[in-house]
């Protein structure tokens, strides 16, 4: 038998294999650079970039939980030029595809960082990050509201050309509305999710571990939330879905394919193991093979429901 | 001036480990790559088998390096370092390394002073071995037991000066005492000392003070919470001063432009966790 | 020292240490009777009941997940007549204080199971489950609706003159809002958090794990998220909070009272250590003599916040 | 007609454990008071030390008890018995039990013919010990490694019949083929036998359809992932006839009301899953 496709398509994104990194676990491409090739990636989707540069969260950012890990880094980075002075010329020399996570604190912000990279070379697609739970302004307030939501998308969909994916956060009621209000704002595919609203104490302190008292809760812990999210999703919209929430082994990735998902992308684990996305492609492979199937999308959406 | 190297992610094996005292172990680690390239200030960071409910590697300081060994010294504290204690000679885990900027070696000028606390001698240790010639170092923890390498330093021909808080080995009181008494009875016009030093935020905090009150310098390896230990996640970060110099702050990675700083860029207030 | 002062009152129940268990996760009493001193509970809640008996969800019910558990039970239960003849004889025999958990399919049956339980003897308080994720009518319906929550909660209020408490959902973007419809409504406790909507796919057969294709998801997996709401609720009500969701040792239980509930719930780790609930009330004493606090009450909502 | 006891929660001392076979493991624990009270066909529930990420305990049954010890004979198939492969002498385990209804013990009447797939041979062998007189044995299995006991019931001086589906022992093909020839070769007038089994679902499901066809009591021992195992949680449940017999279906919990049924109270259809 030959192999099977691994070869996905999110938007006018093609992917050799359906297994991206997800958005701030990954920096900016060069850091992980040294230790795995990049270059197999399905695609590398870089850390959220605002218009300016943002100083982020105080510290401490990060704390370690069973299963997990909460995290209110608060999107701190180098601003559109930074990034593209620092980080850009790296990334030009690959042929992985680049997505670039976006966000801002108003709705104009949201408009004029879209724009900013219209103009920018190498940038295969741009996420839309409206489901931070770690910063004051803009982030999930705008992945929360569904009328919100379809503003923000509207308005960013008439300044890019880009494959625009629309990064959903899990801390709605129905997540299926909120999927068909990216949808027709002109998303062309939808990531989820983003990590979920969460809080450590310290009972030592008695004070927050985090400086910015509540953090977003990853990894391994918000799997089978996640995996209902795409479910969900998957049977609201036509549009791809980019699964993500505690992957650690290719199961884990199979689960959101079968579930709906075209595509996947580790996060968290990335800092346990900086090869798991090349680690979860093979698995992928092993399983179509094992599973005499041809390609992935003969696994996705697959799931068998009702008897 | 650059300290660090290139890191890599490879697959060690255990060789043993042996306690040191009552609070620390020595680990040693068949691992080739990471050997080769390491410099004194460095560290790894770990997956910790059997770990299955945590998903953070831990970071440890290089202590010493013989061919393809690679040589940590721990102190057992919470989950992970537990469950090191576990380890035994075949176990296989895979480490990230080195990583981070280390020590400058390139400073011939001056006499180097280190000053660790705890199992912050142990990249000292690593250093000593690594500079030219010996100088002296000042080593202080809460009791005798807390007071480590000093044998290695020994071994070198170094000078060593001990201060514990309970006066159970060395001079009673802090190491910073110490080091204060040997800058005071310095003759005039002797070589000006350089401090290298590694140890809890407390005593590097001290020691930027004596930097800039007797105008020395001082590097100082910082000790942080981290993430993904290669400057990807941004948990790490303290506040130093702009490099352009006109006042203004910024973030810094203790994992990629650390862990060790020269004194003078860190802004204390800002970095206190 | 005298030995701290454990006991809380959740309405007008008083306990003698604030650790109850979780409705569902110790039966309607006897059963884990065999095994531990359930007198040393500071509450039992026995599993959901309705008017009529109801048979739950088909099997499978249950799988486990790295970090807690998927479970789509379906509030199974021998209904009103069935649990008064079955269970209250034996819980009458008790002095610790029963808390039933009460739910119907539609506010009809709500009204009428609290006020079938209003001439029951030795029912101390009634929890009002409006967030089971398991079942197709009412449940969760009830409780990710702010208006439908108050419409629920003062029709039961009227019905009843026991110690009312809301078990609130996770599953929706601000927490405060229907902590407060609550509190309006007429809740003399809120408890929070029920599971949260989960999915487990068999990646060999492509089906959900559970017949119900979704479930709800318990265990340590949740606790960061369940600090956060019980937090978030505390800030927003004056009315006591019980704290749920992942707790395993008195750590995480103290997590919860110094983010701000009067009393906690110990749910999953009863299937891994019964005696779970007594091991946490020890725990809770033990860090009250070695942080030289007098009561419980000292340490509730003391979490500091700011600098 | 009680075949349970009142369960407890236990803290049980690992004694060893052994390899029966490849897949197979045979583990020793001092446990007094489970011991003590357990009965064929019950069952303990493990909590399986070093799993921090898992919060269920996992189910076994009582194999076999010597004074104050309890044997199981567990198949590695999973994240917790491969867990258990690392339990060694000394080892603290939870352990609840002895759980559910198991066996009756008391119908002295009939010849008992025990019938075991794979694991389900090990409460068999305690039940031969624990029966009267000695009865026929069917024991099957995928290949020679997977049919356990036979040495148990030939000390115990019980009449083996022993299928695989490889033919590498005894006959090839399923085990109920060997009782099927063994029950036609009955003379008619013999006493009536008695199925006691417990093995996969398939075999369970075939060995109620001889038990009907033949009109022959079976006495069944089910196998449900379980949450709790003391019926609380009801995850374990399966579907069984309403005891007034008036035609409708009702609930069991196979850790409280089972794990031993009777094959006329089962439902097969709704049970399945
Ligand atoms: C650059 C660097 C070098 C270090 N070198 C050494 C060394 O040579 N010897 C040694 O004994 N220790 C060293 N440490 C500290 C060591 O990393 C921690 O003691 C260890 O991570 C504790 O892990 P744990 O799981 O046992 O503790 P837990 O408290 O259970 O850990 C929980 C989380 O907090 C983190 N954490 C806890 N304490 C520290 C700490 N002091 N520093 C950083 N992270 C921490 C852990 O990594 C983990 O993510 C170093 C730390 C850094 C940043
Ligand atoms: C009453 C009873 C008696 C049993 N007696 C024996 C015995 O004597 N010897 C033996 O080897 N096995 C026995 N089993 C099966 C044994 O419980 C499972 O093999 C074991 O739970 C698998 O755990 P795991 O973590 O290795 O597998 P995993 O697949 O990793 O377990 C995941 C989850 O599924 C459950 N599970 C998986 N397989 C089974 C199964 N077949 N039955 C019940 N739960 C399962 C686990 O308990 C756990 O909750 C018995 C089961 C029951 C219900
Ligand atoms: C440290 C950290 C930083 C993150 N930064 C971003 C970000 O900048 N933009 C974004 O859209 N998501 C961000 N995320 C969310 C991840 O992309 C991902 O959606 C989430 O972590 C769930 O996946 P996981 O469980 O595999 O980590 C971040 C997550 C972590 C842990
Ligand atoms: C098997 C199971 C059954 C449950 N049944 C009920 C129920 O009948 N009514 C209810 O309000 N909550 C029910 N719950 C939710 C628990 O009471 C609790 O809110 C939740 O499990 C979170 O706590 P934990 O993480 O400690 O388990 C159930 C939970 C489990 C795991
Ligand atoms: S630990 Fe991740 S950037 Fe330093
Ligand atoms: S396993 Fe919980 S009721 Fe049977």
């Amino acid at each position: 038998m030959s192999q099977p496709r691994l070869e996905t398509m999110i938007g006018r994104i093609s992917m050799k294999n359906p297994v991206m990194v997800a958005s701030g676990t990954f920096g900016y491409g060069p850091e992980y650079a040294e230790f795995i090739d990049v270059e197999q990636l399905g695609a590398l989707v870089v850390k959220g970039v605002s218009v300016e540069p943002w100083e982020g969260n105080r510290t401490p950012r990060m704390v370690e939980v069973p299963g997990g890990l909460v995290n209110a880094i608060g999107l701190q980075n180098p601003g559109f030029n930074g990034f593209m002075k620092t980080y850009m010329p790296f990334l030009r020399t690959l042929t992985v595809p680049v997505i670039v996570n976006i966000w801002g604190r108003t709705l104009e912000e949201y408009g004029q960082i879209a724009a900013l990279f219209e103009k920018a070379d190498g940038v295969a697609g741009l996420e839309l990050n409206v489901s931070c739970p770690n910063i004051k302004e803009g982030g999930i307030a705008f992945g929360t509201d569904p009328l919100m939501l379809e503003r923000v998308v509207d308005l960013v969909r008439k300044q890019t050309t880009r494959t625009l994916i629309v990064k959903l956060s899990p801390n709605v009621t129905r997540i299926a509305d909120f999927a068909r209000m990216a949808e027709a704002g002109g998303a062309d595919a939808l990531s989820l999710m983003n990590t979920y609203p969460a809080m450590v104490i310290d009972i030592e302190t008695r004070r927050p571990v985090l400086a910015n008292v509540t953090g977003g809760l990853s990894g391994p812990a918000i799997h089978p939330i996640a995996v209902k999210l795409v479910y969900e999703a998957a049977k609201a919209v036509k549009i791809p879905i980019i699964g993500m929430g505690g992957i650690r082994e290719a199961a884990e990735a199979i689960e959101f394919l079968i579930a709906g998902a075209r595509a996947v992308a580790v996060g968290t684990a990335n800092f346990t193991d900086p090869a798991t996305a090349l680690r979860v492609a093979d698995g992928i492979q092993a399983y179509l093979v094992r599973k005499k199937l041809a390609s992935v999308s003969e696994l996705v959406g697959t799931v068998k429901v009702g008897s | 001036m650059e300290h660090g190297t290139t890191g890599r992610l490879e697959e060690a094996r255990v060789l043993g480990q042996d306690p040191v005292g009552e609070d620390y172990r020595r680990l040693v680690l068949h691992v080739p790559g990471i050997a080769a390239a390491a410099l004194p200030g460095q560290f790894v960071h770990l997956r910790v088998p059997g770990l299955d409910d945590r998903v953070l590697r831990r970071p440890f300081s290089i202590y010493r390096v013989k061919g393809d060994e690679l040589l940590l010294l721990y102190k057992t504290v919470g989950t992970g370092t537990r469950a090191m204690n576990a380890l035994k000679a075949g176990d296989a885990l895979s480490v990230m390394g080195p990583l981070g900027r280390g020590f400058p070696l390139d400073r011939p000028d001056s006499v180097p002073l280190l000053v660790g606390g705890g199992y912050g001698a142990a990249p000292l240790s690593f250093l000593a071995e690594r500079l030219a010639g010996p100088g002296v170092v000042f080593l202080g923890g809460r009791r005798a037991a807390d007071v480590l390498c000093l044998d290695d330093f020994k071994r070198l021909g170094w000078e060593a000066k001990i201060a514990t808080e309970d006066g159970s080995l060395g001079e009673k009181g802090l190491v910073t005492g110490v080091l204060d008494r040997w800058l005071d009875a310095r003759p005039a016009g002797a070589p000006a000392g350089e401090i290298y030093a590694c140890g809890p935020d407390g005593l590097l905090k001290a020691l930027a003070g004596r930097a800039k009150d007797r105008g020395l310098t001082a590097w100082l390896s910082m000790d942080r919470h981290m993430g993904c230990g290669a400057g990807v996640c941004l948990a790490c970060v303290i506040r130093v001063k702009r490099p352009d110099g006109n006042g203004g702050e910024i973030w810094a990675r203790v994992c990629k432009e650390g862990p060790v700083f020269e004194s003078r860029e860190l802004v204390w207030e800002g970095a206190a966790s």
